[in-house]
């Protein structure tokens, strides 16, 4: 076979590049560390989703400056949505889909993966500076798949909490009656927190300073006069930090039926925390009948 | 360079104005062309990588090997 | 006095008039939902519901990709095996029945598809890629199987004939179209087992209820098996065109004939040990895997830049001939009147663009960069798009009068057409790429999002979708030109004063290429242990952690239209679906 | 003509892929172009080319005079 000294030549050289496109890449994993997404997580079942990571799906402090983000994608959100972390941190995503396949890629930057039912992405990013990511899907996944996105908040670290708030009270009273308003407030963070829950209600505000450590749960309970309030519809606001939770209480002479008080028990606010992104609910909650997060309770809604 | 006749004249209509065999064939300008097109290639590729790649943060890195003991739970 | 093909070859020639007239009707329709999306996606025009952007899409891909390319690819190979072995088909009849198999596999794939523009049940926008579980209509799967059984056929054809050829010609070489067509036919055939296990296996009996879920990772993996080398099966008859009617087109010799063996047989080996490269972001494989696929691929770039430098050469050594000089200045010498030539060179050049953009591609962490970005439709918009349209488009010119007998309409619509596809998808495929590293993704009806906006490096986010529909507006100028050029031929009158049918010579001629080289056996064992050894893990594994069918999935039939009503609507759907299907299988018994 | 019909278009027809990629390039250097910019430009670039090429063809007729077409 007689090839020409020009054509070596340019065997020579087109073997140089190809050895050179692999040795590039080599280096960014083996010398920068850039890891691919792999086969480091086990499967899960994509209709269940009920482990601790996924069932309610969040941020979670593991360490001083490291975090792990659980994510869901589903037809045609992302869970949580906003996801808010810290600058100078370092953020494992686990990003598993309930429906087919997605993905979840932020916008302008390298953190991009597939999202594929059955199987758990795994990515560690560390972030420096405060910024704002777009999130989408770039996988078509159904007819409203341009309307897939989400946003990740890179927030400063005085700005920054994992505080929960679940705020409950009694929907109806009989005047007379004490209002026990009770607001669980969990610091999901590793460090304790020092914060003030505050009551608002009627012209009414009460507050009261507590310390919460790392991964525990605080009970407040503030005790109301109804009698004071006076009949009628009485909108309550419980407020820790930036974070809200608000009801209504009836108070009424004479209480009409005596089941009022199981329900009111299941009358609270489900959405801690959400009261800014409920547009988002229309299309997670469809998918979720599954999840422990049930919205069975009709009375419940979102009545906002 | 093996080229010898110097016969001005380049029409796409015109017939050949000589028969070149395989031995005397030179291919100069497609090494030429093709030393250029591999320069750009080079030269781009380490444009791509370095600057529009990994200027690109925040990118994935080393993955903490952690698995978490929660794993699936299958039916 | 003239030699033409449909002189030589009568019978054949209609076949191959057919199949390119069919992939022009798929090249027109695919076209005219092209500028539908371009102008969608860009918000300069929208008239149909965001939702059936993604019926436009798969019909857009399916016929472009598949049906378009293949069609003409059918067409040309059976040109270049009875041209080169110089004997007509062995049994006509048989190839009719690949041709209309092909047809019939096409009309049922179209016809879910098509049907998601109605309000019926049926539908299939799944894209071309199908992954589940999204839910195609059964017919879309059962039409690509038949699709795909067509070519086969027509494989067997092309190798019907070789060995009927060797028989009386035991030992001379294998002319290098017919070696071209074989080698692309073996490489197709190991190539189209994954596609055909993705849905023979799984979605087909999925669809049909048969089996209640799939493993999603594995129909995926399985279709990538299948969708790397399909680039291939489309490049393989433009780089066969550009081995054997560029030289001569451009008044020279092919450069090399032994190196244009080895490109086909490294294309033989190496196209689909690769597949996993478009999965680098995927879950579920390990990193190593995905190195392997990576090292792969990117020695699959070899045979690409031999054909860059044998090609150049044999353009060269025409510009030479017809009295070229200079280091550059032999350029001019070329003959860009011609249209056959200047689309072939365009596409060519354009190819070398898509080169870089797809080495990109290959690699392996930077795919984080690029993955389903807007910047993978730029690169295939360059290779398929128009390296092998572009040259599709421009050796039509040479073939019509081939098949039909009757001149080309007019040369200089044809030259303006090819420049017209080269500019056109210069403004769209280089926005696209741009627009692709600012993370606008692709497969998006509306790429315009509530929460935030891409930031532009350069210009703004506005002026890369100008240049996309300006390309886009481009591109549709060309196609009409294209198809009054070809109606315009189809209804010239004969013409005897048309070129022979023939094609280049060599300089450097089949006898010194190393005999085993023509070992077709051989190459096909290596190729498919190349595949044994670089897939049979990576499904092990993925067969290993998701099992054979997956775990329990909520199975989604795409029925575009219904918008959000389509959530609350999907169990009602399943369920027609299952005893629609039920009633389909009963009358497929009955039958 | 320099050059032929063909071959012009041909050059003509590369502009377009200089002048879109030049735009880029320069503001790697921080020189931004307007679209406008980059149009008339582009426009200039093929005037510039249009008078190389068709300009020798009154004074070049003794040596070139083997062109016909």
């Amino acid at each position: 076979m007689n090839i020409h000294t020009y054509e070596k030549l340019w065997l020579v050289a087109a073997m140089v590049l190809i050895v050179g496109f692999i040795a590039t890449i080599t280096y960014g994993s083996v010398g920068l560390g850039i890891t691919m997404v792999g086969d480091q997580q086990d499967t899960v079942e994509p209709t269940e989703l009920d482990d601790e990571r996924f069932s309610d799906p969040r941020v979670a402090q593991v360490g001083e400056n490291e975090y792990e983000a659980y994510v869901t994608a589903q037809m045609f959100s992302f869970q949580p949505d906003p996801i808010e972390v810290p600058e100078d941190s370092e953020v494992t995503f686990y990003v598993t889909s309930r429906d087919v396949i997605h993905s979840f890629s932020l916008v302008g930057t390298n953190v991009n993966t597939m999202v594929i039912p059955g199987e758990v992405a795994e990515m560690t990013v560390e972030f420096d500076e405060p910024d704002e990511y777009g999130v989408v899907c770039n996988e078509y996944c159904g007819p409203n798949h341009h309307n897939m996105e989400g946003m990740v908040y890179v927030v400063p670290e005085d700005e920054f909490d994992l505080t929960e708030l679940d705020a409950e009270a009694p929907g109806e009273v009989e005047t007379g009656d004490d209002i026990d308003v009770t607001a669980t407030v969990e610091n999901r963070l590793l460090d304790p927190i020092e914060t003030t829950v505050t009551l608002e209600i009627g012209n009414e505000t009460v507050s009261e300073d507590v310390t919460i450590d790392g991964g525990e749960t605080d009970e407040t309970t503030f005790t109301v006069d109804s009698a004071q309030l006076g009949e009628g519809d009485h909108e309550w606001t419980v407020t820790v930090d930036d974070h809200t939770d608000s009801w209504t209480v009836t108070v009424a002479d004479e209480l009409e039926d005596d089941d009022a008080d199981d329900d009111a028990d299941e009358e609270s606010n489900e959405n801690t925390d959400a009261g800014d992104d409920a547009d988002d609910g229309e299309n997670g909650t469809e998918d979720e009948t599954d999840t422990d997060e049930t919205e069975s309770d009709a009375s419940g809604g979102d009545g906002e | 360079m093996s080229q010898t006749a110097e016969h001005e004249a380049s029409n796409e209509t015109s017939e050949h104005v000589r028969e070149i065999g395989h031995d005397e064939f030179d291919p100069i300008g497609t090494l030429t062309l093709i030393g250029i097109y591999f320069l750009i290639l080079v030269f781009l590729w380490f444009f791509m990588y370095f600057v529009e790649f990994l200027g690109n943060d925040p990118t994935v890195v080393s993955g903490t090997l952690v698995f978490l003991a929660t794993g699936a739970r299958s039916a | 006095m003239t030699n033409t093909y449909i002189e030589s070859f009568p019978a054949e020639a209609k076949v191959v008039r057919a199949a390119f007239y069919s992939s022009f009707l798929a090249l027109a329709i695919g076209g005219l939902f092209g500028i539908i999306q371009t102008l969608h996606r860009t918000g300069y025009y929208r008239f149909m519901d965001s939702a059936d952007y993604y019926t436009v899409l798969t019909a857009h891909g399916v016929l472009l990709a598949i049906t378009f390319t293949i069609f003409f690819l059918v067409g040309v190979f059976t040109w270049a095996t009875t041209t080169s072995l110089d004997r007509p088909v062995e049994d006509i009849r048989f190839t009719w029945a690949w041709y209309g198999l092909m047809v019939v596999g096409t009309v049922l794939t179209a016809i879910p598809i098509f049907a998601g523009f109605t309000d019926s049940e049926m539908s299939a926008s799944v894209l071309f890629t199908f992954y589940a579980p999204l839910q195609g209509h059964p017919l879309f799967y059962f039409g690509l199987v038949l699709f795909v059984v067509g070519t086969w056929l027509a494989g067997v054809d092309w190798f019907r004939s070789w060995w009927a050829w060797k028989q009386e010609h035991p030992d001379k070489r294998i002319p290098l179209p017919t070696f071209m067509v074989l080698t692309t036919t073996l490489m197709w055939y190991i190539a189209t087992l994954g596609v055909a296990a993705a849905i023979l296996l799984f979605l087909l009996p999925w669809s049909l209820g048969l089996v209640e879920s799939v493993n999603p990772l594995l129909t995926r993996t399985l279709f990538w098996f299948f969708g790397h080398p399909v680039v291939y099966f489309w490049l393989m008859p433009a780089y066969m065109m550009w081995y054997v009617m560029l030289p001569k087109i451009s008044g020279g010799k092919l450069f090399s004939d032994p190196l244009a063996r080895v490109v086909f047989v490294l294309f033989l080996i190496l196209s689909v040990p690769t597949g996993i490269h478009h999965q680098y972001l995927d879950p579920g494989i390990a990193e190593g895997f995905k190195f392997i696929a990576m090292t792969n691929t990117m020695f699959l770039l070899l045979p690409s830049l031999l054909t860059a430098f044998t090609v150049v050469a044999s353009m060269e050594h025409g510009a030479r001939q017809r009295g070229g000089t200079g280091y550059l200045g032999w350029l001019k010498a070329l003959p860009w009147r011609d249209p056959v030539f200047a689309g072939m060179a365009l596409a060519g050049l354009m190819f070398a663009a898509a080169g870089f953009s797809g080495m990109i591609n290959a690699g392996m962490n930077i795919n984080y960069l690029v993955h389903n970005t807007f910047w993978v439709v730029g690169h295939f918009h360059l290779t398929v798009g128009t390296a092998v349209a572009l040259t599709f488009m421009a050796v039509t010119y040479w073939f019509l009068p081939q098949v039909t007998g009757k001149a080309l309409w007019n040369r200089s619509v044809a030259l303006g057409q090819v420049v017209l596809w080269f500019v056109g998808m210069t403004f769209m495929s280089n926005a696209m790429h741009r627009g692709g590293l600012l993370g606008i993704p692709r497969r998006t009806a509306e790429p315009q999002y509530d929460g935030f906006e891409f930031e532009a490096a350069v210009g703004s986010v506005g002026e890369l979708d100008a240049q996309i529909a300006l390309g886009g507006a481009l591109l549709t100028l060309s196609l009409v030109l294209f198809f009054a050029n070809v109606v315009g031929t189809a209804l010239n009158s004969r013409s005897d004063d048309l070129p022979a049918n023939e094609y280049a010579d060599t300089l450097s001629g089949p006898s010194d290429a190393p005999l085993v080289l023509d070992n077709l056996k051989l190459w096909t064992a290596i190729a498919i242990v190349l595949v044994i050894f670089a897939y049979s893990f990576p499904l092990l594994s993925i067969i290993e952690r998701g099992g054979l069918f997956g775990p329990e999935l909520t199975e989604l039939p795409v029925h575009i239209g219904l918008g959000l009503e389509y959530l609350w609507a999907t169990t009602i759907s399943t369920v027609t679906t299952a005893s629609e299907t039920v009633v389909a299988l009963g009358a497929e018994v009955n039958w | 003509m320099r050059i032929s019909k063909g071959a012009l278009l041909i050059v003509i027809a590369f502009i377009a892929p200089l002048i879109v990629e030049l735009r880029t390039v320069l503001a790697w250097v921080n020189v931004e172009l307007t679209v406008l910019e980059s149009v008339v430009l582009g426009i200039g670039l093929i005037g510039v080319i249009l008078v190389w090429a068709l300009w020798p063809q009154s004074q070049s007729n003794g040596t070139e005079s083997a062109e016909t077409k």
